[in-house]
């Protein structure tokens, strides 16, 4: 990692956009900062004081200097954050092709699951030049999933899922850290993220011990948690039908719509009175407590598995429906990232 | 040392603030939606600016006082605006989870 | 030096009575500014918890006591009103009618704080106080507890700083007793009548976002 | 004892003799030195923690102290540093000193409440002392929750009030402070004839005033809430870890600007001494301390890009960022531009003020970088952060305060200090500063995480030239600690104005008598108006 980056090219595909930045920003910050050095040591030795009497020149103002060097680092900085926005928007809007990865931080371990079933412990592997979007949560503190060459880090909050994404576009072996204090063993909380050939990676797939996708998972506690009794792949039950769910608009009886994404569907789990169905009753008992979070993902994922045929996965904003002012965002509980978890039943 | 305010002008304004409690307290027994809490912060306001405006005479003190209330007054929202203001934009851009 | 006519208590580093009047009212003016924005950051949170859910600090003002809120209220918007006309009495000179409408403020102050803990108390017994004591029938009972904790720990900062106010009444009350505020000097009761008005401003706030939501279903 | 007291000249020290004249004194001369000693003990004791730690990170592996130590010695070091040392250090010591006296004042507008609001800090530093005794805090200086309210074991609450009592003590300085500048000016001295160390002052003190109740209010909630078992930022409980996060760096930013703008205060009134020039730009220096102040409290987010803040408000702090990084430079160029032209003397408080405008110019260039969003996704809590806030902490604060102590050493203690070890001293000062951060900035770019007792064995060679730049720093300094006391009694005597400088400070003798002036001074020219002191300066243009 250390000078291969420079010989070796870009291993993320932001990063390349990244480092051009980076090095732009140093040459022009150093320019200036060394011209103001220059300044400062030539004045320095040029009018070093002669005679302990001496005074230097008394001209102490010039508007139209002022004025210069108020406007033109405005504008620079102008510059620089609208460019620094732009890289923002790569960094963090994830394609609509990406592998979903469920990452789970608990204190000072790194738990991901991929879609069919793997589950590794501060391990990742991925194919190379394939987009992977991260959907993680933790079970006790903040922590921070951070992979220095691919140049994202996304803090990992308790209580609901943050997400990042990156696409690989280099084979090797990358540094993973907790970047957020977490208690005693946060400098043991590291891990790799292997980025593979695809024949290599075929391979790891053969030989990884996946005992059925997370959507086989989450059918087996679908049933076992009784979620089947009331929740009928009809529309005469009286709970919300869930076929066809994932990634489609839902009417709510406050009158907003949210998208049931990933955090919607994990706080209707958790905290099933946050968001009601419209035309449905608030009966649904809270399952905070008595599912972890892996089994919250895998419930999540037999829910996508059954939804819409076309899988193209929403993230939080309809697109489709225009966006009026707060309308559908219901500011209480904004569905994509509103406080789930609520108290524990048994006090 | 000629009094600030007059006696007389104390009592309207108590009487001010006694009715204006009756106010809100009655309007909040109207169901109005998200106007309540708009309405009972707007007539709190009002009695604070009573108390503050007469009782401690910020209207009869210099122009600085003026200058730190409005101050606190502006602190305070710019701390309300931002922070309140990060939770309500969350989910307008196609960021999930931001 | 016979204590009807206090020496006038012009600190050494004031040039005259008036700079020192001012000062003093200006300083509290910025303790004030700073009070407001130590209660104002437990408003800010109070705002964001109320947007996350505001069916459960419905629920958890509709078990507020209107009544007593509003006495209350009423209660310390009169003892404001006696603090105002002390320090109109102190500006007039009359010295008796400071130490009537001193006691005043202070009696009325007390009246709150009764009031207050009697509501304490009530919330105690029927479970509403926050941590180990509270539980709910309501649905989602940690958010209702949640309205609760500020609740508590508004209104009892609030209830902290009035029985500051009212050991600052006693000072001023012991001064005016030694003849110490007279009509050219009365910055101590001024200083003190500014921080109970503010004292009186913060409820009137605290019982705009505490009491008044619960009113309606 | 009559006798002896005719011969010895009458001024603040010997007006009154004994350990009780100085614990209840309310000269705000007096009151700025407890301060000054108070902060140089905590000084070597946060200096001390951080040294612990260079040394632990000497090597990849926690070999010198396990990680829960390291991880209670970064906290200490950072409270103690924060609150105990960097905010009141030049605003509790240099401000209260001087500012009564640049102003032609006798004393600050409330002496009792100077001398409370050192008590005040004396009582919440025991308070932090007996954290540290009882085992210290291992939240970071930070406190993030949910970790501080409901998985850290240790004093978490004692710190906690400990700060929030200091807070009080920081609000009292403050209010001091802006009214004695409203009030307390001597006659002619206009708002635009004071010297740009009070502007300064007065901005920090606005700041103080505003930011720091959200402190102490933010602290009591997580200390309600570990005692209460109470929800307010635990998830589990309902509560929102990111609503603290908002409510402690809504103080925590302006603070870091409590921390530089004195610094700022300091090095605005040693450039225009030792050029023997007026400030360039006097009324853009002053009008960007106050744009500084004011536009510092809407910046915050740009602590937490990656906190899960919405995109939205992510952008407008980020552009809000931008808008404070103008005032800044506005200050640096307006320092560079007194500078040339000037007749430049090479004494200490000039090299240390110097050395401020190179590091405070990196400091803040690479603030650009962290407030750029795309770029502080990757350098964010990670080793570039932690040489940022040390360039302007370390580098610029710090520097500022040796330069300010130096600059007024002879009005305070009537000596002149050895110019020759104080010049090595400073050189350096700035070659181990140089040598400890500079690597970081590169150690951060490659990804190393901030807060890590080990880390991989890649990032070893630069953790090694840090700790080696550390200690270089540490000595650096110490040495002023003993030829400064050296000079105290055994240097020779300066006279009042030995840097022949404008400020009113030095219209008086070295050191002042109680009330500063024998007769109020009346200010008839300009902040540093050499031309019309010229004669009076003895100076030749």
């Amino acid at each position: 990692m250390r000078s291969d980056i420079l010989t070796s090219g870009p291993a993320s595909s932001i990063s390349g956009e990244y480092e051009w930045f980076f090095w732009t920003m140093v040459i022009v910050c150093s320019a200036v900062a060394l011209l103001i050095a220059i300044i400062l040591i030539y004045s320095m030795i040029r009018f070093h004081r002669k005679r302990d009497n001496q005074m230097g020149s008394q001209r102490q103002l010039n508007i139209p200097l002022e004025v210069t060097w108020t406007v033109v680092p405005f504008f620079a900085f102008m510059g620089m954050f609208a460019y620094g926005s732009k890289l923002y928007f790569d960094i963090e809007r994830p394609p609509d092709n990406a592998v979903p990865i469920y990452v789970v931080g608990k204190q000072w371990m790194w738990k991901l699951q991929h879609p069919d079933g793997q589950r590794e412990i501060n391990e990742l592997h991925v194919p190379v030049n394939q987009p992977v979007k991260l959907t993680m949560v933790s079970q006790d503190v903040i922590h921070s999933f951070f992979v220095p060459d691919f140049r994202i880090k996304q803090d990992v909050l308790p209580g609901r899922y943050t997400s990042i994404w990156f696409e690989a576009t280099r084979a090797g072996k990358y540094h993973l850290f907790c970047a957020e204090y977490c208690g005693a063993k946060h400098s043991g909380m590291i891990g790799w993220i292997y980025a593979m050939e695809p024949h290599d990676y075929q391979a790891w797939l053969a030989d990884g011990g996946a005992e059925g996708s997370l959507a086989a998972q989450g059918e087996k506690l679908f049933h076992q948690y009784a979620c089947a009794n009331c929740h009928h792949f009809d529309d005469a039950g009286r709970c919300p039908n869930l076929r066809n769910l994932y990634g489609r608009p839902v009417e709510l009886n406050t009158g907003d719509t949210v998208i049931a994404d990933d955090s919607y569907i994990r706080e209707s789990i958790l905290d099933p009175r946050a968001k009601v169905v419209n035309g449905y009753q608030a009966i649904m008992p809270t399952f905070q407590g008595q599912l972890s979070e892996e089994q919250v993902v895998d419930l999540i994922s037999f829910i996508r598995a059954i939804g819409p045929r076309t899988g193209v996965e929403q993230h939080s904003n309809p697109g489709t429906v225009p966006k009026e002012y707060g309308s559908h965002k219901g500011i209480a509980g904004p569905g994509s990232s509103g406080i789930a978890g609520s108290k524990p039943e048994t006090r | 040392m000629t009094p600030t305010v007059s006696r007389k002008s104390y009592a309207l304004t108590w009487l001010g603030l006694l009715g204006l409690t009756l106010l809100t307290t009655l309007l909040g027994f109207i169901d109005m939606g998200p106007f309540n809490m708009m309405a009972a912060v707007g007539i709190a306001a009002v009695k604070a600016a009573l108390i503050a405006g007469i009782f401690m005479h910020a209207l009869f003190e210099g122009k600085l006082v003026r200058v730190v209330i409005a101050a606190g007054v502006m602190w305070f929202l710019i701390f309300v605006i931002w922070t309140a203001g990060d939770y309500i934009t969350r989910g307008w851009l196609p960021f999930p989870g931001k | 030096m016979s204590p009807e006519i206090a020496p006038l208590a012009l600190h050494e580093q004031f040039a005259n009575p008036e700079q020192q009047r001012e000062t003093a009212s200006l300083g509290m003016w910025i303790f004030i500014v700073s009070e407001m924005m130590l209660f104002g950051g437990l408003f800010v949170a109070y705002t964001v918890y109320r947007m996350y859910y505001p069916q459960a600090f419905t629920e958890g003002s509709a078990d507020m006591d209107i009544v007593l809120g509003s006495v209350n209220t009423a209660v310390l918007i009169c003892s404001s009103f006696t603090m105002a006309l002390a320090v109109h009495s102190a500006q007039m000179g009359s010295r008796k009618l400071v130490n009537i409408f001193l006691l005043a403020t202070m009696a009325i102050g007390c009246v709150f704080l009764v009031i207050k803990f009697t509501e304490y108390y009530k919330h105690y017994l029927d479970h509403k106080a926050p941590g180990v004591w509270f539980d709910s029938a309501a649905a989602n009972p940690g958010k209702v507890e949640l309205f609760f904790v500020f609740y508590f720990i508004m209104t009892m900062l609030h209830a902290l700083h009035m029985f500051v106010g009212l050991g600052l009444l006693t000072f001023t009350l012991l001064r005016n007793l030694a003849g110490k505020i007279t009509a050219e000097y009365y910055n101590t009761i001024e200083v003190t009548g500014l921080y109970w008005h503010f004292i009186d401003i913060i409820w009137v706030f605290l019982y705009a976002i505490f009491y008044i939501p619960g009113l309606h279903p | 004892m009559q006798a002896a007291t005719s011969l010895v000249p009458k001024n603040y020290l010997t007006e009154k003799q004994g350990i009780l004249s100085w614990l209840f004194t309310t000269d705000h001369k007096r009151i700025g030195i407890l301060y000054t000693g108070s902060i140089t003990a905590f000084f070597f004791l946060g200096g001390f923690f951080a040294l612990l730690m260079r040394l632990e990170l000497l090597t990849p592996e926690t070999n010198l102290v396990q990680a829960e130590t390291y991880n209670k010695l970064f906290t200490m070091h950072g409270i103690i540093m924060v609150w105990f040392f960097l905010i009141p250090s030049i605003p509790n010591t240099l401000g209260n000193f001087f500012i009564p006296m640049a102003i032609g004042a006798k004393d600050l507008a409330f002496p009792k409440l100077n001398l409370l609001s050192w008590y005040v800090f004396m009582l919440g530093a025991g308070i932090t002392i007996y954290a540290l005794c009882r085992g210290g805090v291992d939240t970071g200086w930070t406190f993030y929750t949910p970790f501080s309210t409901s998985y850290s074991t240790t004093y978490v609450v004692a710190a906690a009030i400990g700060i929030l009592v200091n807070g009080f003590s920081s609000i009292a300085t403050g209010l001091n402070f802006i009214v004695t500048i409203h009030k307390m000016r001597a006659p002619g001295l206009t708002w635009f004839r004071l010297p740009i160390f009070c502007w300064s002052m007065y901005a920090t003190s606005m700041i103080l005033v505003l930011a720091t109740p959200v402190l102490a209010i933010t602290l009591l909630m997580v200390a309600v809430e570990r005692l209460a078992q109470v929800g307010i930022f635990d998830p589990a409980l309902g509560g929102d870890p990111v609503l603290f996060q908002h409510m402690f760096w809504f103080y925590s930013h302006p603070a870091v600007y409590i921390m530089v703008l004195p610094g700022m205060a300091v090095v605005s009134e040693i450039i225009p001494a030792f050029s023997r020039k007026p400030l360039f730009g006097y009324k853009a220096v002053a009008f960007s301390s106050i744009a500084i102040a004011v536009l510092g409290f809407f910046v915050w987010g740009h602590h937490m890009f990656v906190a899960g803040t919405s995109v939205y408000s992510a952008m407008t702090f980020s552009l809000l960022s931008y808008f404070i990084a103008v005032p800044s430079a506005i200050k640096v160029f307006n320092w560079t531009a007194t500078v040339y032209g000037g007749a430049v003397s090479w004494d200490t408080p000039m090299l240390y003020a110097v050395g401020f405008i190179g590091l405070f110019t990196i400091g803040g260039m690479t603030g650009l970088f962290l407030a750029a969003l795309g770029l502080d996704v990757h350098v964010t809590d990670t080793y570039f952060v932690i040489a940022h806030f040390h360039y302007i902490m370390v580098g610029g604060t710090v520097m500022a305060y040796l330069g300010g102590v130096h600059y007024w050493w002879p009005k305070i203690s009537g000596k002149m200090y050895p110019e020759g070890i104080a010049r090595l001293s400073a050189a350096t000062v700035f070659l181990g500063f140089n040598l400890t951060f500079f690597p970081q900035f590169i150690l951060g770019y490659l990804g190393m995480p901030r807060r890590y007792a080990a880390y991989p064995p890649e990032f070893h060679m630069l953790n090694v030239l840090s700790t080696a730049g550390a200690s270089i720093l540490a000595v650096g300094y110490v040495m002023p600690l003993f030829y400064l006391l050296w000079s105290w009694k055994y240097g020779p005597a300066a006279g009042p104005n030995p840097w022949r400088a404008t400020g009113l400070e030095w219209k008086t003798e070295s050191p002042p008598p109680k009330h500063n002036f024998e007769v109020t001074p009346v200010v008839t020219y300009g902040a540093y108006d050499y031309e019309a002191l010229k004669e009076e300066l003895q100076l030749v243009s």
